[in-house]
């Protein structure tokens, strides 16, 4: 009996440490923006004429809208990708083939970020200057983001499509249906909350991607004006200049930092309701 | 290996002494049970006598297994269970702040209706109860191992193989090691939830025939749906039945009582097939 | 009935334009990340030698090889799991044997590494500059880096870990019970073994994404190249090497493509690793 | 038996964690009695530093230095913070910086840019500024091929980019890049990659790359050449010291290497990475 409750309060005091950590990271998010929060009003963020921290401008909208659009544009690219890579593996494979995809789909969802922004600094930041320089730009952004959420999509929609009941299929089938009839009128409703999860937790690890994207895109504060265009993202701004900021430059990557986990939160939290909503 | 070799004084089970004695080993009084304030068992007042087969029998969600489990206080594991009433074994009460739950549950065995062997091997199901209970000497080991494994009709069947897995049995020889591991602890009390419903029919007959011959040596509650079962093999009755989605106690006497010359009319229904 | 007939060949068409797409798609995807490997291979595999790896770098990574940048990814590692397996584990068992689903603690406990599953890797980078490397005093230093990654690791092992233990069956639990053994003893003996591919696999997804992981390490860990003479030091993980070596250093791609053919070589053992032990998991379940 | 494998595998793994724990633990006392020094800063004076200190390790055994670039703010803030025992600097001191002291090991100028490949030689200072401020979009423009050009600015925060803002007196808002880059080396890697691209770096960082084949060149400024002895007799327009800063009175060791910096012991070194020895200006 005794030695239960030892292990118990253990246990118990090891969890509390991890879910310290959650609260630690908040405190120290806040703590190290404080300054800036309580000093400056927040309408700098917006409204300063751009991003010149050594010039005490400190307008993050142009990175924000940067991380907005590489994240969008690579959702645009990777969704049907990911989608009809899914498909493919469920509906249009033969069993060997839709194994071996499979494989290769997993495998690229274990590559780290930094061998994606190296292949794309070094292949597709020289071939789009070959075609429109500089080619570090938005594009560049989108088109390795892209890669790396692709096998994040497929791989949910699958696991979503590979929960539809197989009678709902049969029974689809017996109706006579089309085989994108089959799909699109049972098989995506059926696993639409999944997918949906799915495609939202992608968004996710797209806008808060730092080093693919700090590699490729440029890092030009700027609002775009074609995708040909260098952007720097939120994250990347944080990489590229946290080891040299001081005082209020430091507190405003903080905030940024925050602004960037809030928004993620945001959407994992979206993802978790959806998903406890398809569960119950 | 000689079977009485040791301290262990269990004999070959076909010599040992049938006594089924009416004095009461466990008293249950006024039982009531519930799962997240709805009332599962309802006011149960019941005593078990001493090695005596007693059956539970009733239609399902009755609350029989909820009984079975609150003498054993496995219902303190379920989230949200909560008990009132009083529960003696021996006279004492299995709720008092000095009883140790792991002495109460070494003392009172229990068998579930799928045979849940744990995933190691046949050998290692047995000793790791004993261990737990503080007998580790190997030879020990080896000889109560022996000797359940004999008195559940399991040794001449795995004596040569105890060291693969449990999970390579079947049904009935799992249910059967199940068993067998409960009275590895030498129990005063074996409660059996449906032993041989998840069985197929001869093993279900195999596990019938082995309970019965442990009438006398042990008291043994057991809950069953198969009526033919309970008269075939049980001592005592209770049963019971659900009033206002509340279990309830019905009737309680000797099986003959119960089967052939019920006093309430919901009894007479039930074992004749009539209601239920 | 000709507008049935007319109605039907619409549908082949469309459904073989939507096949058409699939294989497109798929062609398209196969062929790029063929391409993106290829590229790893072929501008890797010729650099790539017995002293690559025993040799420490050079002129900025240019020559020699990667034994220290390996050396620290270990330790980096090591710390991280270290720190992380037993808070991580120690949650899950709690979670799923010692409180109910429903409990405030329970509820507080999942959210807030719900919460934190979610934060950008950027994030715990900041946070471990400001925590670790200047609150604590730790400044750029493998512990640092190792106890960031820890923070960033706790999710993932925790909800590994969690899913294991509930996969076990609870008669395990209710028989043990029973018998009068111990939750404490019933864990070490029945639950962890039975839950113990899932465990692995858990461990080894935690290691894998701790391999791949650049930005939080950036300015915790820090980027010295040498060999490390404790977790003081700082030290450079392989993933950092390769962003420092394809950025920074002209004339340093083709060690960056050998070091990024070793680090996803080593991702695609731990990768097919816990696949493997995912799988065996399956199948398990079906045969029993 | 997969199960016991796995096993197995969490064991090894968990074992292997805590064999190595204690290894390091029992490591740990001895690397503590060994002297440490953290140097951080500017990326141009960092590989200097780092060939500093490899000699001064090999005459001192048990001294570890650590050298890490990341731009001279970074060597300031570092010095500030405690983080770095000595802030490499590659700019003169500003009248903020006074409670920091500065070293001076090296000179070094800051010089234009290209690809190997632009016909480009010189620009002027009115030339410059039309491009960076992006007036001037194509190289045709300056007597080059007709191609866009590819504007290389440095991440703020580098000292490189307050030194060139300064010389031709821009604001940083002004510029209109395509690239940001934040090491001197990033830089030589990106215009050596891009046949339009125009950036400006180190002047010793850019020597030392094209000495080892990156096709860069550098332009001259002003009708100076960016070479080495333009540096020397002082004839080259953009100059600036190369510096390592203290925020406090050094320690033993710390004063040990600075003065070890600036003898002739190392003036070798210097010239091996192509800067300027202090001693020889």
């Amino acid at each position: 009996m005794h030695i239960d409750h030892l292990l118990a309060g253990i246990l118990r005091a090891g969890a509390a440490v991890a879910a310290l950590v959650m609260l630690l990271i908040l405190f120290f998010l806040l703590y190290e923006s404080w300054p800036v929060l309580t000093e400056l009003s927040v309408f700098r963020f917006v409204t300063d004429t751009s991003w010149h921290p050594l010039e005490r401008a400190y307008n993050l909208m142009p990175m924000l809208s940067g991380t907005l659009l590489a994240s969008m544009g690579a959702l645009m690219l990777a969704v049907p990708l990911g989608m009809a890579s899914a498909l493919f593996i469920v509906f249009f494979a033969p069993t060997h083939l839709a194994t071996l995809y499979g494989r290769l789909i997993e495998l690229l969802a274990g590559i780290p970020s930094v061998v994606f922004g190296f292949w794309g600094l070094t292949t597709l930041v020289p071939l789009i200057n070959e075609w429109h320089p500089p080619g570090a730009s938005l594009l560049a952004g989108i088109l390795v983001l892209t890669l790396m959420i692709l096998p994040m999509i497929t791989l949910t929609a699958y696991t979503a499509l590979a929960a539809v009941p197989e009678e709902l299929f049969r029974n689809a089938a017996a109706l006579g249906l089309s085989r994108w009839g089959m799909i699109s009128g049972v098989a995506l409703p059926a696993a639409r909350t999944g997918i949906t999860a799915g495609i939202i937790l992608a968004a996710a690890r797209a806008l808060g991607e730092t080093m693919a994207v700090l590699m490729v895109a440029g890092n030009v504060v700027q609002y775009p004006e074609s995708i040909f265009d260098p952007i720097r993202t939120l994250a990347a701004n944080i990489a590229l200049e946290m080891a040299y900021a001081m005082g209020d430059h430091r507190a405003v990557l903080f905030v940024s930092g925050l602004l960037l986990m809030l928004l993620v939160m945001a959407l994992s939290a979206v993802a978790g309701l959806l998903e406890k909503h398809h569960h119950a | 290996m000689n079977a009485n070799q040791g301290a262990f004084t269990l004999g070959p089970l076909e010599a040992g002494p049938a006594c089924c004695v009416p004095q009461p080993v466990v008293q249950v009084k006024n039982l009531s049970l519930q799962y997240d304030g709805k009332m599962a068992l309802d006011n149960v007042t019941l005593d078990i006598y001493k090695g005596c087969i007693t059956a539970l029998i009733g239609p399902s969600g009755c609350g029989k297994t909820s009984f079975l489990s609150a003498i054993n206080r496995l219902t303190d594991l379920i989230p949200g269970c909560g008990v009132s009433g009083q529960i003696l074994v021996n006279n004492r009460d299995i709720h008092h702040a000095s009883s140790q739950v792991q002495v109460l549950r070494r003392q009172i065995g229990m068998v579930f209706q799928k045979p849940t062997p744990f995933p190691l091997s046949i050998r290692r199901n047995i000793a790791l109860p004993l261990n737990e209970h503080g007998i580790t000497q190997k030879a020990e080991v080896a000889a109560v191992t022996e000797q359940v494994l004999r008195d559940v009709g399991l040794w001449d069947e795995v004596h040569d193989r105890l060291d693969v897995s449990a999970l390579s049995l079947s049904g009935g020889q799992q249910q059967r090691l199940c068993i067998a591991r409960a009275l590895a602890l030498k129990p005063e009390i074996l409660l059996m939830d449906e032993p041989c419903s998840a069985l197929d029919p001869i093993a279900s007959g195999v596990v019938e025939d082995l309970i019965s011959r442990l009438q006398g040596r042990y008291t043994i509650v057991i809950v069953t749906h198969n009526l033919a079962q309970a008269r075939r093999i049980a001592n005592y009755a209770a049963f019971f039945w659900v009033r206002e989605h509340a279990g309830q106690l019905v009737e309680f006497g000797r099986c003959q009582h119960i089967f052939e010359s019920p006093s309430h009319e919901l009894t007479a229904a039930y074992v004749n097939g009539s209601r239920g | 009935m000709p507008e049935m007939i007319w109605h039907h060949t619409l549908q082949k068409i469309r459904d073989c334009g939507v096949q058409g797409f699939v294989y497109l798609a798929v062609l398209l995807v196969s062929a790029v990340f063929v391409w993106m490997l290829a590229d790893l291979v072929r501008g890797g595999f010729a650099h790539l030698s017995w002293e690559f790896m025993t040799e420490s770098p050079r002129d900025a990574g240019r020559a020699g090889g990667i034994a220290s940048i390996l050396v620290s990814t270990v330790l980096i590692l090591l710390v991280a799991l270290v720190t992380a397996v037993p808070l991580a584990w120690a949650t899950a068992v709690l979670l799923t044997e010692f409180v109910p689903v429903t409990s405030p603690l329970g509820k507080t406990v999942r959210f807030s590494l719900f919460v934190l599953a979610g934060v950008p890797s950027i994030v715990f980078g900041l946070f471990g500059n400001a925590f670790f490397s200047i609150y604590l005093g730790l400044g750029f230093s493998i512990l640092s880096g190792g106890l960031t990654l820890a923070c960033m690791l706790l999710p993932i092992l925790t909800s590994t870990a969690e899913a294991g233990l509930r996969a076990v069956p609870e008669t395990y639990r209710l028989s043990a019970a029973a018998l009068g053994i111990t939750r404490t003893a019933a864990l070490i003996h029945l639950i962890f073994p039975a839950a113990a591919p899932a465990l692995a696999a858990g461990l080894l997804i935690g290691i894998g994404r701790a391999l791949a992981e650049t930005a939080a390490l950036l300015f915790t860990s820090g980027y010295v190249d040498r060999m490390p003479g404790s977790l003081f030091d700082s030290g450079r993980a392989l993933a950092l090497h390769i962003f420092d070596l394809s950025m920074n250093v002209p004339g340093g791609d083709m060690p960056a493509y050998a070091s990024a053919l070793v680090l996803v070589s080593l991702l695609l053992c731990i990768n097919i690793l816990a696949m493997k032990l995912a799988y065996s998991l399956q199948r398990r379940k079906i045969l029993t | 038996m997969f199960r016991k494998n796995s096993y197995l595998l969490i064991c090894l793994i968990l074992l292997s964690g805590v064999a190595a724990g204690l290894v390091l633990l029992s490591t740990a006392p001895a690397s503590a009695a060994t002297q440490r020094l953290v140097l951080t800063g500017s990326s141009t004076v960092a590989p200097l530093v780092s060939e500093i200190a490899r000699r001064f390790e090999s005459l001192y055994p048990g001294v570890r230095i650590d050298v890490q670039a990341g731009g001279s703010s970074r060597g300031i803030n570092d010095v500030r913070k405690g983080v770095a025992d000595i802030g490499m600097v590659s700019r003169a001191l500003k009248p903020d910086e006074d409670d920091l002291r500065a070293f001076t090991i090296a000179l070094d100028g800051i010089s234009l840019i290209v690809h190997a490949s632009n016909p480009v030689v010189s620009l002027s200072k009115q030339q410059v500024v039309s491009i960076f401020t992006g007036n001037v979009m194509r190289w045709s423009a300056v007597g080059g091929p007709d191609t866009r050009i590819t504007v290389v600015n440095k991440a703020e925060g580098r000292s490189t980019l307050e030194l060139f803002l300064d010389y031709f007196q821009l604001k940083n808002s002004m510029i209109k890049p395509h690239i940001i880059i934040g090491d001197n080396a990033q830089g030589i890697k990106t215009v050596a990659g891009n046949r339009n691209a125009i950036g400006y770096v180190s002047i010793g960082a850019a020597e030392y790359e094209t000495r080892r084949g990156m096709p860069v060149r550098l332009l001259a400024l002003d009708g100076a050449a960016a070479s080495i002895s333009n540096i020397q007799n002082g004839n080259f327009p953009l100059l600036r010291p190369l510096n390592l800063v203290i925020s406090h009175e050094p320690q033993d060791l710390a004063r040990q290497f600075l003065t070890f910096a600036q003898s002739p012991q190392v003036r070798d070194l210097v010239k091996a990475q192509y800067f300027v020895p202090v001693d020889a200006h």
